[in-house]
């Protein structure tokens, strides 16, 4: 089990209903955790995601610490 | 000044201007993204911006300086609003500074399209049919799909 | 505001913006053109720009109006400095906005390229050294001939 | 005879010494005037010039008519 900060923003901010929790989880990369939590929430489909580790961008298959910090980033649409 | 921030003041073109100026620089070429009171045929009376701000400073800092040096111009900042902004207000700035124009046109055309597609940036529209909604990019909305939770495991 | 000015006074870009600015217009667009301290090598202490006004009133109008048409953007304008201007002013200024970005910067491209090409404006050099002079074109002095008069009669 | 009035910018406005000037002239077209005038001032080469009567772009073998006023334009280097 590890340790995972997770932030939300945007549409998964309000589908999570927080702008970020703090889980125990066994899921091994962002991928198992985000299916963990979309479980969890009901996240609606809103497109390719990416994901960010500690702040930077990260890889949906790569081993996740203790302690990491998780956000998964919805398409994005600026300006 | 810092090559990309967020703000959640109203931007100052004036004064975001004079940070790039330099008497080497004989071009400068701005560009501006303003609230608009329309986007896909609905009627749009306010919007709120938010940005995962520590990912997204890095991402726009690397933005600006692969313009610098991919177009070889002098100065190159941009900041982008974050909050909530009325129909008309100024949602991002680009600022270039060049000694020629070509090369400041093309820097500020790049970084407000990387900035675009690359910076986690979210905006949400509040229609004047009291709907609202987060906008997503019309380009990745184009080809939806499940996240990848859904498609595989290892 | 007129589609094209001359000025003998300080251009005001935190103005001139506003003139243009619109609720239907996500994207504006603007170039500036700053005194150089150099050119061609040579370092230049100041400068000053002569206009035949008439004429380029008439020539500026059209190349605004031009840009409106061709690339569908809302509204468009340039001023021009004439007299003296020293290291760093502002020595011309073109503003689009338009819907989106991709007609503003092409119309603001479109307008700089045509006015530096098209209208009667000529910029006399100060140089460090204590020489000066009226500088021609780039693109038409390197093929310069004699004017006409001397080719033949008719 | 035809009373013409010339304007002069830039290097020409140096080189003749005046801003203006009215003439009477045999020219019949714009180039036999310039032809006149460059005798007269000496002007230098400036590369291709334009021509302007009654402040729009002219021909340089259109007839020049009693009153018309002609400026003639050096290369321009604008911005």
């Amino acid at each position: 089990m590890r340790e995972i900060q997770v932030e939300y923003f945007a549409a998964l901010r309000e589908h999570a209903g927080c702008g970020r929790e703090r889980l125990r989880t066994a899921a091994r990369t962002p991928r198992e955790l985000f299916a963990e939590l979309s479980r969890r929430h009901g996240f609606p489909e809103l497109g390719p995601l990416k994901v960010a580790v500690n702040d930077e961008f990260g890889d949906w298959e790569a081993p996740l610490a203790d302690g990491d910090s998780v956000v998964f980033i919805p398409p994005v649409a600026g300006g | 000044m810092k090559p990309f921030a967020f703000s959640a003041e109203p931007l100052q073109p004036a004064s975001l201007r004079r940070s790039l100026a330099d008497p080497r620089c004989g071009a400068f070429v701005s560009f501006e993204g303003w609230v608009r009171n329309h986007n896909d045929g609905r009627e749009v009376r306010a919007l709120e911006y938010e940005a995962y701000e520590q990912l997204g400073l890095k991402e726009g800092a690397r933005i600006v300086q692969e313009a610098i040096e991919r177009f070889g111009v002098d100065h190159a900042a941009c900041v982008h609003r974050v909050g909530a902004l009325a129909l008309g207000d100024l949602a991002v700035w680009v600022g270039v500074s060049s000694a020629h124009r070509d090369a400041a046109f093309a820097a500020c055309r790049y970084i407000i399209d990387e900035v675009k597609h690359r910076v986690p940036i979210w905006k949400k529209e509040h229609y004047a049919d009291g709907d609202s909604g987060w906008v997503n990019c019309e380009r990745c909305a184009s080809h939806a799909q499940p996240p990848p939770a859904r498609q595989a495991g290892r």
